[in-house]
């Protein structure tokens, strides 16, 4: 059985039908990217995966288990990460506090604990720390660990959410148009960065507008059309599909 | 900027600390400090409001007649704007820090309360503007009061009842300390009188609108009269919601209609209300050989002159009243505070705008049931009622 | 080492407490001690509102009811005379559990009150619990209709304390013991007992805020944090955002009741101004001032505001002066005027002594 | 109940109702075009009300009200071009503040022009016992005057905001502020506008209900708490329906008093208040969908 499942799901905004009857699967240790012109309903999608939206109907599994109709905090903790089409960081927090955030999940020092500083937190306070070092280096922002949020450059902030949404460790990261508002050598690093993510055993969905990202790095592409599902296959597959390169020559957004 | 502004701020802040310590400037040895707390704003500040007025005026009068005893008055007021916890906070600066000789206030009974004990520990002459009568009672040696006894009012005005042939009442309270303890009063002596309540009700001290309770009053046809008694504006409003709604019973107020504003408020609609009062309201009216009449009249005429906005009031008098008492105290004693305290506790015939004060050891209010007279309103103005 | 940068303003503050002291009482000014103890008390509700404004993100127009839920409970409990109703199973069982005090009042009257600590636990708790129970409705709400909400809450409680006989309506409690936290130390408003008031007031501020500056630099205090930052966000990176809110709330309630609790021990008494939206608004300002996530700037602008208007240096403009504060600082300061960690401005006169570069600490 | 009794409690009730509703309205006028509940609505009415006090002693009673309106619209447009105007997108939280510090501003200034006496308008017609039958019950004609000019007011806005191009402008920017700039509409004066708009009926309001209710300079927040339970009651930005949850509201509190006791009259408006912030905060008649759009 794959690792997330979506079966039927539909979801409306009023008279608009934003997902509509859409069903696939992601399979463990692959990439999979959903593409479609703007207004397809990609990132309703990704909200309805993340528990920001409930579904109208339709059904969506993760290792086996119903996810729909929990909170984003529970989907967050059974191993679901995401990333935002317009970084969502924590203000008023610095780079390496925002990816000790990602943590949360994975620490456990609760509200007496923290307040009366007991000593048996302070080995986990020092790996939190440690941890999200250590994956801002891995995405090459350590030296803005100590910055306020709101004073890194785009191309940083970006970084930081993509080490805050790895630092959970998840099973499946859920990644919003990563490449948006990247020049071509950026682009390319992401791309390569994704694969490295995939090799450590981290299934990832991406929505993205960036072709070239998409067909290079995807094992497997869903296409999404007014909230339909028109097509769903391999990248070469994908370049012929008659029904994708009409709605695609109907629409300059791509 | 942001660092020149938090720099700028701290030394500010230092300065407010030092210059808050450094010890207060003394003042000059022969003047005799009297502190007042009182609610200047706020909820009470109709009560706060006359009273500094008044002891502003008072002690501006004094001093320019070469004060107590050739020692000038010094007046410091405190609002309190009717929060116990400042009543408090004052009480002790009073007290300690400005070192006072006597403390007049609070305006309300709330706060009075609160400092009650810290004026018995400190043996600071306490005299309270405030009515209810658990200030004075039980006794505390250092504390006095100014207002006349709710009790002696409920009594004046269920004994006018009787003269009426009135037995069967509604009784309507404002939710203040005053409308509490009225309540209490008029519930406890109806007995003595054969008095019967028929209904009673509490509003908010904010109330607007009494019209809805009156229609349900008014449906009950055994109720002979109506006492209402709060100190607050909605006395003239319910006036106006009975007579609006046509219910012409006797309508009684408390001693806190003592306000010609309020009389002026309900308009026409105060014709003929009934109340108990201290003789300040008819000063003019009074018998020339009334002990009271003088000093009435002049009260009245200064306070008027010096504050054209606004009328006088009970409530002023009875800040007017704490200061004759304590100016009296000190020129009989001098300016030991034990022998004013003394001298007060024995104070006897003293006329104030409340009545005729008769302390004693049992006694910190001296007044009796003799310092109402029962009023009416009469063409918009206070008179002497008579049946 | 980042332990001890956190703690050296307590300690600098605790030099601070003990500096006036010493200066009041070399000065002969210790009357001074009795607005700074009052005034201590309240900077914990303060305090405790500001991380729940500045760190939750929540504003609550609410707090003097959690004041007056713990100040008139205490007061109420450790007041009111049982002696008639000794007779009653639940009243002498809690007699013989030694939650009850016999005493003879100042006339000579027998009395038998609650016991002042369990009178305090219960009120602590009571505000504890009705947080509970009403952050979960309430704290679902945003913006205006959070701030309505709270305001509600504060008016009902202010209207209960009004309109019951139990809570001495319009006057208020009166007559409220002193408070034995142990032998010897004992809160009340007495003047000879004024130093030792001054120095426990001042112990409890000095515990709450180490207790919420180790919060606010745990864990949970960047999971607080990151809700006001971006919720949305938060709660995909698994932060359980509602409870988390709620728990920052019934804490902040908690601190407010404490502080209830201690000021109507220390004053003898309790009235229903306690309870009013203008004393909520205050404590709003207050933070506001010494802006939104700064601890250090609520506690001295809670303690600098409080001392002012207790010693009457604004006098009829006491109100007046508080609104105004609101305006300026929302319009012209809206992170506050203290924004800068105070210890770094501190840091920044002696900097000469600094041995080290200082970094920013995590809640400037 | 009998039928007068029943009658008395109605006017008692549309009377407050309808001051309650006009609160409201310039609650919703205030909040569609800016976003911002403005905590000192209550403080328009007492403005109204004392200036036109003030100004009755110099000159005729109708004049005295339409010098006080206007002057509440003055100030409503200084408060607004003062505090208001120049901020850029101030959060929510930020305004909350401002506004209740507005509020406290207006009382305290107000009780240091005018002290803290209450005062009131003379009756427009008759006086304080004048009263007209209707129906058994008996009523004073100053009830009447509340309830006609009240609607007559809330009939006006409706008419405005309809057929009225400044009007629509207005609503336009309700509906959508950045297109509504990009229409060509000015809309910092359409802020502008609904600060003097609802500064105007809030006065008009004052002016008439002032020798029923009396007015005082504390009268403002009591009234802010109740216009803005209204004003939830009947959804946010919709006038029609917080004309509706106005009445509801006061006769509510008038027929209170027939079983509950006269002191928790106060109470009842904070628990619907509550009530329905905690069930359904978007209000009796408004939709959830359309509430959640609505950024707070």
């Amino acid at each position: 059985m794959a690792l997330l499942e979506i079966q039927n799901l539909n979801r409306r905004f009023g008279g608009l039908k934003a997902v509509n009857n859409v069903s696939f699967n992601v399979e463990q240790g692959s990439i999979k990217a959903v593409i479609g012109p703007n207004g397809a309903g990609k990132t309703t999608l990704f909200n309805l995966i993340a528990g920001n939206l409930p579904a109208n109907s339709g059904k969506i599994y993760f290792n086996h288990a119903q996810i729909n109709g929990q909170k984003p905090y529970q989907i967050a903790k059974q191993g679901i990460s995401r990333t935002y089409q317009n970084i969502k960081l924590f203000h008023g927090m610095t780079a390496l506090e925002n990816v000790m955030l990602g943590r949360h999940i994975r620490s456990r020092a609760g509200f007496i604990a923290g307040m009366l500083n007991l000593p048996w937190t302070w080995p986990e306070e020092k790996e939190i720390r440690d941890k999200a070092q250590e994956y801002l280096n891995l995405l090459g922002v350590a030296e803005c660990a100590d910055t306020e949020i709101s004073n890194l450059s785009f191309g940083q902030q970006r970084g930081v959410e993509f080490a805050r949404a790895l630092a959970t460790e998840p099973t499946l990261l859920l990644l919003d148009e990563p490449a948006a508002g990247l020049n071509i050598y950026e682009t390319a690093e992401i791309g390569r960065l994704i694969t490295k993510i995939k090799e450590s055993g981290i299934t990832v969905l991406l929505v993205e507008h960036d072709m070239s990202l998409v067909m290079d790095i995807s094992d497997e592409i869903v296409v999404l059309s007014f909230g339909e599902k028109i097509a769903e296959d391999l990248p070469h597959n994908i370049q012929q599909n008659e029904e994708v390169i009409r709605i695609y020559l109907g629409d300059e957004d791509a | 900027m942001r660092r020149v502004l938090g720099s700028l701020l701290t030394v500010v802040i230092s300065f407010c600390l030092v210059a808050g310590f450094s010890p207060v400037p003394t003042a000059k040895a022969e003047n005799i400090k009297v502190g007042a707390i009182l609610a200047v704003t706020g909820g009470a500040s109709f009560l706060g409001g006359p009273e500094a007025r008044t002891l502003e005026m008072m002690v501006e009068e004094i001093n320019a007649n070469g004060g107590v005893n050739g020692n000038k008055l010094e007046l410091i007021i405190k609002d309190s704007g009717g929060n116990p916890e400042k009543a408090i906070s004052f009480a002790k600066q009073l007290i300690e820090e400005d070192k006072v000789f006597a403390i007049i206030g609070p305006s309300t009974s709330g706060e009075t309360m609160k400092i009650k004990n810290i004026a018995e520990e400190a043996q600071m002459i306490l005299l309270s503007c405030a009515a209810a009568e658990v200030i004075v009672n039980p006794v505390a040696k250092y504390v006095f009061k100014t207002p006349q006894k709710d009790s002696d009012a409920v009594k004046k005005i269920y004994g006018t009842m009787k003269d009426l042939g009135i037995s069967k009442i509604a009784v309507l309270t404002g939710n203040t300390g005053f409308g509490n303890a009225g309540k209490g009063q008029l519930e406890n002596i109806a007995p003595e009188f054969g008095i019967e309540i028929l209904a009673s009700e509490v509003y908010d001290k904010q109330a607007t609108d009494l019209s809805a309770i009156v229609a349900k009053l008014m449906a009950n046809k055994d109720i002979q009269a109506v006492v209402n008694w709060s100190i607050v504006p909605a006395q003239g409003i319910l006036a106006k919601n009975m007579r609006q709604a046509g219910w012409d019973v006797p309508l009684f107020q408390s001693h806190g209609f003592g306000n010609i504003k309020y009389v002026e408020a309900g308009g026409a609609a105060a014709e003929g209300i009934i109340f108990p009062a201290g003789r300040l309201l008819v000063a003019y009216s009074l018998p020339d050989d009334n002990p009271q009449k003088t000093l009435l009249v002049k009260y009245k005429v200064d306070y008027e002159t010096k504050y054209p906005e606004d009328k006088v009031s009970t409530f002023g008098g009875h800040a007017y009243d704490a200061l004759t008492i304590l100016v009296a105290g000190i020129e009989q004693a001098g300016l030991d505070k034990e022998k004013v305290r003394d001298a007060i506790e024995n104070l006897k015939e003293l006329p104030g705008t409340a009545g005729i004060f008769n302390f004693s050891p049992e006694d910190h209010n001296g007044l009796d049931i003799n310092s109402f007279e029962m009023l009416t309103v009469k063409d918009g103005k206070f008179a002497i009622y008579s049946k | 080492m980042d332990l001890l940068k956190r703690y050296i303003p307590v300690l600098f503050l605790l030099g601070l407490v003990i500096g006036i002291q010493l200066m009041t009482h070399f000065t002969g000014t210790g009357y001074y001690l009795t607005q700074l103890t009052m005034s201590a008390y309240y900077s914990v509700v303060v305090i405790g509102l500001c991380v729940l404004m500045g760190y939750g993100g929540q504003i609550s127009l609410g707090h003097a009811g959690f004041f007056a839920i713990g100040g008139y409970l205490a007061g109420a409990l450790t007041t009111h005379n049982l002696m008639p109703f000794k007779d009653y199973g639940l009243i002498t069982f809690l007699d013989r559990t030694g939650m009850l005090v016999a005493s003879k009042d100042l006339y000579g009257g027998d009395l038998l009150t609650v016991e002042p600590w369990a009178a305090c636990i219960t009120a602590v708790l009571a505000a504890g619990i009705i947080a509970f129970t009403i952050g979960g409705p309430v704290l679902k709400l945003k913006g205006h209709y959070l701030a309505m909400a709270t305001l509600g809450f504060g008016i009902i409680i202010y209207r209960i304390g009004l309109a019951t006989q139990y809570f001495g309506e319009a006057d208020g409690i009166s007559e409220v013991p002193g408070f034995k936290l142990l032998p010897g130390i004992e809160v009340s408003g007495s003047f000879g007992a004024r130093v030792l008031n001054y120095y426990i007031a001042w112990a409890v501020v000095i515990v709450a805020v180490i207790l919420l500056l180790n919060l606010i630099h745990s864990r949970v205090g960047r999971a607080l944090r990151s809700i006001h930052g971006a919720e949305e966000a938060a709660n995909a990176m698994g932060v359980n955002t509602s409870r988390y809110k709620l728990y920052i709330f019934v804490l902040s309630a908690v601190f407010a009741a404490l502080a209830g609790v201690l000021v109507t021990h220390y004053n003898g008494g309790i009235g229903p101004s306690e309870a009013g939206v203008m004393k909520s608004v205050r404590y709003v300002a207050i933070v506001a001032v010494g802006g939104m996530a700064n601890i250090w700037g609520a506690l001295i602008m809670g303690i600098v505001l409080n001392f002012l208007s207790l010693r009457g240096v604004f006098g009829s403009y006491d109100d007046a002066v508080f609104g105004i504060i609101l305006i300026v600082i929302m319009l012209f300061a809206p992170q506050g005027i203290l924004k800068i960690n105070p210890w770094q401005q501190v840091k920044s006169f002696f900097s000469v002594l600094a041995a080290e570069r200082g970094e920013d600490t995590a809640d400037s | 109940m009998t039928p007068e009794l029943f009658i008395q409690y109605l006017f008692a009730g549309i009377t407050y109702g309808i001051i309650y509703a006009i609160v409201a309205i310039g609650f919703n006028i205030i909040y569609n075009t800016t976003g911002i509940i403005n905590f000192a609505q209550g403080e328009f009415v007492m403005l109204g009300g004392m200036i036109a006090i003030t100004m009755n002693a110099f000159m005729p009673m109708t004049l005295a009200i339409m010098v006080a309106v206007l002057i509440t619209m003055v100030v409503g447009a200084l408060i607004e071009m003062v505090f208001i105007r120049w901020l850029e997108s101030p959060s929510v939280l930020r305004m909350i503040i401002i506004t209740i510090g507005i509020s406290i501003l207006a009382r305290e200034v107000a009780l240091h022009i005018w002290g803290e006496s209450v005062r009131a308008l003379p009756y427009f017609i008759g006086n304080e016992v004048t009263s007209v039958s209707i129906l058994g019950a008996r009523i004073s004609p100053q009830v009447l005057w509340v309830i006609g000019v009240c609607s007559l007011m809330v009939a006006g806005l409706s008419l405005f905001f309809k057929f009225t191009s400044l009007g629509r402008e207005m609503r336009a920017c309700a509906a959508n502020r950045r297109a509504a700039t990009l229409c060509g509409i000015n809309t910092k004066n359409m802020v502008t506008l609904s600060f003097v708009l609802s500064a105007g009926i809030g006065a008009v309001a004052g002016c008439v209900m002032s020798p029923i209710t009396y007015s005082d300079y504390s009268m403002g927040p009591n009234l802010a708490i109740k216009g803005f339970t209204v004003a939830i009651l009947g959804g946010l930005g919709n006038s029609l329906a917080a004309v509706a949850a106005g009445l509801l509201l006061g006769i509510i509190e008038a027929f209170s008093v027939s079983v509950l006791p006269l002191a928790f009259q106060d109470a009842i408006a904070t628990a619907i208040l509550l009530l329905i912030l905690f069930i359904r905060p978007h209000g009796l008649f408004g939709s959830s969908e359309a509430a959640s759009l609505k950024e707070f």
